[in-house]
């Protein structure tokens, strides 16, 4: 038993952190935050390519480092913590574990070459409006061929190259993969909470597309694609609220008020310790979530839940808590505390609200107890 | 204890109704939450004059001020018909609630003269300047100083979050005239010209995007000492009954509320659910009890009560519920909730748009944690946090 | 306008806290704690007899002092603060209420009168077992002279006289009034985690009983009592809850740790703050249901469950934070922390749950927006 | 990252399960949450004997001292193991977690050889003397005092919440030797013999009904300068070793806890309730939590590390947590929850016993506020709390 990253790991995720401090700061984010006409930082995205991060988890044999999720994982802490303004979530743990999960051998080996060199970026188009995309409920049709419907918000849907495309087919629903610069899809911006991370609302009129995977059996690939996406969002959502805990720290260390540092009130340090317990909950099921990923254990589905859950409490906590510990300094568009807010609520949200999880989890318990 | 009117009450409620009614639109659906901009102060001005004059603003002062002379409790009466309507009154809250209030009390019959019935007019527009960038939480750390110069004053120093400073005539300012003194004892408070040389504000870029606040800078600003509120060195007495009204002031908040999230989740299908319908009955209850509240404390003052630290409880509950409500409403639209275009969005984004506010609602007007001690303190009568400032000089604090 | 109560009102609550500082301490409370013979203390309970309380809203027709609501309200608020271990609330919210809202010109004649002399100690009984009494469910039937079935808890179900019971008759339920001392009617005491308020099983083996109003409108009298004994009981749990915050406040000033006052820690103070902010949130929404109650007001439903729910959590919080503001010593059994934490937890569970009353406000701002 | 044993793990697993197979029966519902009495004690003394015989009590103690010599991953396995039996092993967490392990930093050779065979061959049981009635959270502030007199001191005063003080040998006992001296600076350490003249245990009546703790009461009690532990001065530094060792064992709690009242939930129709499943979906992600942050402090620890102020967080976590899930079930039975009998109640009324119980372990060990004071502190590195008590002679200490 070894509950812990290896030296390795951890040296992976020391060059990721120094790297990401030099060439992603805020300055970089708050380019795209400023922009309207900007869906990304693609001079941070470019270095990330080249760092050859989208393969972390790729097979060799198909151009990634293989190294495995126990890697991507450590990744993806730092990219949250740094709140990269890049499509790696979308490209990485949705659209290429999609394919992981549900794809040819014809289609991993003609898409996810193309997909760590940078020349395809992904996306992953399930919502289709208010509530949690329930496959039953699908209005998105796909008729072996051809793709029709709306999907909105699909996140990074307007820098994509490609999406993977949660839609129905005959009676069932199935994961379809379709290239978006082609005939029959047409795309337009929405406005977010969250400006820094883009989104589309994306139509599909016969766009030509293909199955991944079986026909009919979209809601277990989705399912899988989904605690994947749930364990590495995780991840990125322990960087942003661990950032947001030290923001908070440094500041109150440094701030007077009365004659002495704010930090001194009990008021802050309780709030910060309660900070620090959500946060180390958080990474422990993220812990957990990571080794059930890592070996495909029976257990990802409840693991995936409890970290999931875990990490959206935390960086929601720990994001609005820090702009609360900055006070009204904390309200200004200069100070980052806002950046973390927004981009706490796009991560709790992305992948299904908790409400989604909490259920989720809870049968898994069922079925566990059950059996 | 009675919710309904008296006779004299009912009668007064359709006099008020009836003059709203004539002047304007019943408040819907679109009418914006946080209205602001030339137009709406020009339509905010226009407001003031025709209340003014039909004997409805400030109710309870005295008819020498153009007040009417009434009952606090027509006062309450007023207000909650007032806000049926789209009325466009936000620019007044300050100037009226906390700020003519303090010159009434500290100005001399000249200042009252001059000043108190333009304002109650809507002639001129007056705003709040206290915090500082080193003094939030503790507002009497400011350093904005004020130098006696003859039979001037004059004033170098940054204020900051004024509501309303680039489109107010007058300001109230607290000042520092002696660094030497303590804290709290070397403070003096200003009447001032917004208008004049040296002033000059500049709106801050909010969390929210909005720009609504201001910074002030104070450049060689020469104030005469007759505009000078109080005695020399208690500023700090005369800030805290201006804080003291300011906690009537605060504590409502205009994001959506029970109300609003029980239709939203009816009209989304949620109202179903056990978990959301448990939820509400929380933020039913604790809205219900901030209300009802306030109706407690109308009947204290109107039976000769003050308004006292009690009523910190309203800012308390309003403000994270609001946090919690939006938070409630995006998780329950799922991936869609982070979209915030007004055009297309349920409710008009109402609920996305007002989770970037909810922050600045905890901190502003005092800190969750302010009002806590507050409380505590005041309230309860436990020790003060043990202070590290109360006799040092100022200009020997750390400062950090 | 006017909310608060009259100077009358409150010249009566004065004077009743007077008399139970002096005559129902908790050294008084605590003759019954400590003895397991013991179901009330019967000294107090002739006195409170003797001060005609239990007629407060009982009118003068029926013996009772024909004051009002309101009145009963601070009285029970007066109540609740000093844990006073008699069954007044079964006797007075419960049972006489139960009376006035059913009952016929003659059976009120009949019996009211007996209960404004003590003669006649009420309860009332719906609970049959673990969850909320729901009619459609009752097993006690009534077949409209006899009454059969078992009923736990009763509180008071071992000292009353005479119980109201909600049973089944036909395909609907009714209230039926029975004597609890005449035959078929056996009962057995039952251990709570309140012992200074004694609860029974009672069975029912043919029971002879009559009913109260109509037959098949149980459901519609047992909401209504229900709705009475809910603003009672939130006056009740009020008072305790102020109790709290008091002794919590004086400990705080008086108890010293690292060489200061421990309220002087911002945890204390904050945790006291949370205290009375919810006593307060309790205490409007229970005003708020006393004006309902007294004028009948068609808002009762929602002002009842309102009050209840604010005053259940009110009372949780004060009495539980009051054993931690106090340490070690508020676990001791000597110190009175315990009896109110005892004491909240059936007041709120007594007349239906948080849980219930949850649902039924819901329901009721259903109906209300509907409308 | 790995949750499987390693092949050397998996075999001492199997050993380790074998012999409690061998020795005890496995736990099941009835099991009592909380044994006491003499029987259980003298079974608890046996075990403890035949583990040491086996080879599995203190397994990362050295051999000469009775331990095993092995690897802190072994104890953990140890311990997971022999939870799922009905082993009684309460009588000596504290001697054997807290109290001999300062034996072992501070005593003597002498002292390490009478002692910590006997201790861990369960043959003498150990209590911790450190509360007393105005030194609970501030545990510094002892008034307990010893007096030189020649070779031996005189030790008077009063402690409090001592576990198992009415069936311990010994105990390490915190004076205070130096009146004049700031609080920290003048205390000292012993070891007590439990059984001499002048020492009285009382239990304590809970609010919960039970006695499981003890008031030790000390009169002219005699002990030998050969039993202090440390410099005299120094028993803060030697209470700070014992209290570090008690993060480690404080934190579970015996009390229901997701799983149990999840089947309740079901038994009795509540889980299909959406409010109730959301509850225990945060019941569930916390208490993994906490036990998933105790195998990541294993893990550390079996890298070399030392237990630190982080694990804090599982006491505030479980506590809390008892309390809420006690509430919980008592709410869903209604009114019928109120009932405490251990024979007729679902499952066994252990819901209402630990409901009673919960308040006290959320003080015990350290209050929720003074761990958070740790956390904030040791952890983050915030400033400490304003102290006045740290430089003052502790006989001028205002004491309330």
């Amino acid at each position: 038993m070894n509950f812990d990253f290896s030296e390795d790991q951890k040296f992976l995720a020391g060059e990721a952190r120094k790297f990401l401090n030099a060439q992603c700061t805020t300055a970089h984010v708050r380019e795209v935050l400023n922009d309207d006409d900007k869906s990304h930082h693609d001079g941070v995205w470019n270095k990330v390519v080249e760092m050859g991060w989208i393969g972390t988890a790729i097979p060799e044999e198909y151009g990634g480092l293989g190294l495995g999720m126990l890697e991507l994982c450590v990744i993806a802490e730092e990219m949250g913590r740094a709140l990269a303004p890049v499509p790696f979530a979308s490209t990485t743990y949705f659209f290429a574990e999609a394919l992981k999960a549900a794809g040819s051998e014809e289609q991993k080996k003609d898409v996810l070459e193309k997909v760590v060199s940078g020349e395809v970026v992904g996306c992953y188009a399930a919502s289709e409006g208010p509530g949690n995309p329930e496959p039953s409920k699908l209005k998105t049709t796909f008729d072996g061929s051809k793709l029709t419907g709306t999907k909105i918000p699909v996140t990074d849907g307007d820098i994509a190259t490609h999406a993977v495309v949660l839609a129905k087919e005959g009676s069932g629903a199935s994961l379809v993969l379709v290239a978006l610069t082609g005939e029959g899809v047409s795309r337009k911006k929405v406005s977010t909470l969250e400006p820094t991370r883009s989104h589309a609302e994306i139509t599909f009129d016969g766009a030509p597309a293909q199955r991944l995977g079986k026909a009919g059996e979209g809601e277990d690939y989705h399912n899988r694609v989904l605690d994947h996406a749930a364990v590495l969002l995780a991840f990125e959502q322990l960087g942003g609220a661990d950032r947001c805990l030290e923001m908070a720290t440094e500041f109150a260390k440094d701030r007077y008020a009365f004659g002495r540092p704010i930090g001194g009130n009990q008021a802050i340090k309780h709030k910060l310790a309660d900070m620090y317990v959500k946060n180390q909950v958080a990474r422990s099921n993220c812990y957990y979530g990571a080794w059930a990923l890592s070996t495909d254990a029976s257990e990802l589905p409840e693991a995936a839940a409890s970290s999931r859950l875990a990490a959206s409490e935390a960086y929601w906590f720990a994001s609005k808590e820090n702009i609360q510990t900055h006070g009204g300094m904390g309200f200004t568009w200069e100070v980052d505390c806002h950046l973390f807010y927004r981009r706490a609520k796009l991560l709790a949200v992305q992948a299904g609200s908790p409400k989604v999880w909490k259920e989720k989890l809870v049968s898994a318990l069922e079925r566990k107890n059950a059996a | 204890m009675d919710f309904n009117d008296t006779k004299e009450e009912a009668e007064f409620r359709v006099e008020a109704r009836s003059f709203l009614e004539k002047h304007l639109k019943p408040k819907d659906a679109n009418s914006p939450r946080r209205p602001s901009g030339e137009d709406f102060l020009k339509r905010a001005k226009e407001w003031q004059k025709t209340k003014a004059e039909g004997g409805f603003a400030q109710i309870t002062w005295p008819k020498e001020w153009g007040g009417r002379g009434g009952s606090s409790m027509q006062q309450v009466i007023w207000n909650q018909e007032e806000s049926k309507f789209d009325a466009p009154t936000g620019p007044f809250t300050i100037g009226l609630g906390m700020c003519v209030p303090t010159v009434i009390a500290f100005g001399s019959d000249e200042h009252k003269k001059r000043y108190v019935e333009k304002a109650l007019r809507g002639e001129e527009i007056w705003c709040q300047l206290f915090s500082e960038p080193a003094a939030g939480s503790d507002v009497a750390g400011v350093k904005t100083r004020a130098i006696k110069d003859g039979d001037e004053w004059v004033i170098n120093g940054q204020k900051v979050w004024t509501t309303g400073a680039h489109f107010s005539d007058y300001g109230i300012v607290l000042t520092r005239t002696d660094p030497k003194a303590p804290k709290h004892k070397g403070l003096t408070m200003f009447i001032v010209d917004m208008h004049q040389k040296g002033v000059e504000a500049k709106p801050i870029h909010q969390a929210s995007g909005g720009r609504e606040f201001n910074e002030v800078y104070f450049t060689d600003v020469r104030i005469p000492d007759s505009d000078r509120l109080g005695e020399v060195g208690d500023g700090w007495k005369v800030a805290l009954v201006t804080l003291m009204n300011e906690r009537l002031a605060v504590g409502g908040s205009p994001g959506p509320d029970w109300k609003e999230i029980m239709e939203y989740a009816r009209d989304t299908g949620s109202l179903s659910d056990q978990a959301f319908r448990e939820k509400l009955a929380d933020w039913y209850v604790a809205a219900q009890g901030y209300s009802l509240t306030k109706f407690r404390t109308q009947t204290a003052l109107s039976r000769g009560g003050t308004p006292g630290p009690e009523n910190s409880i309203g800012k308390i509950i309003t403000a994270n519920q609001l946090q919690d409500i939006c938070n409630s409403a995006i998780e329950m639209q799922d991936h869609y909730g982070i979209m915030n275009d007004t055009d297309t969005m349920p409710a008009n984004a109402l609920f996305q748009q007002s989770f970037m506010w909810a922050p600045g609602l905890r901190i502003a007007g005092g800190t969750d944690e302010i009002l806590k001690n507050i409380i505590a303190e005041r309230v309860l009568g436990l020790p003060q946090d043990v202070r590290v400032d109360k006799k040092v000089p100022f200009d020997e604090l750390k400062q950090g």
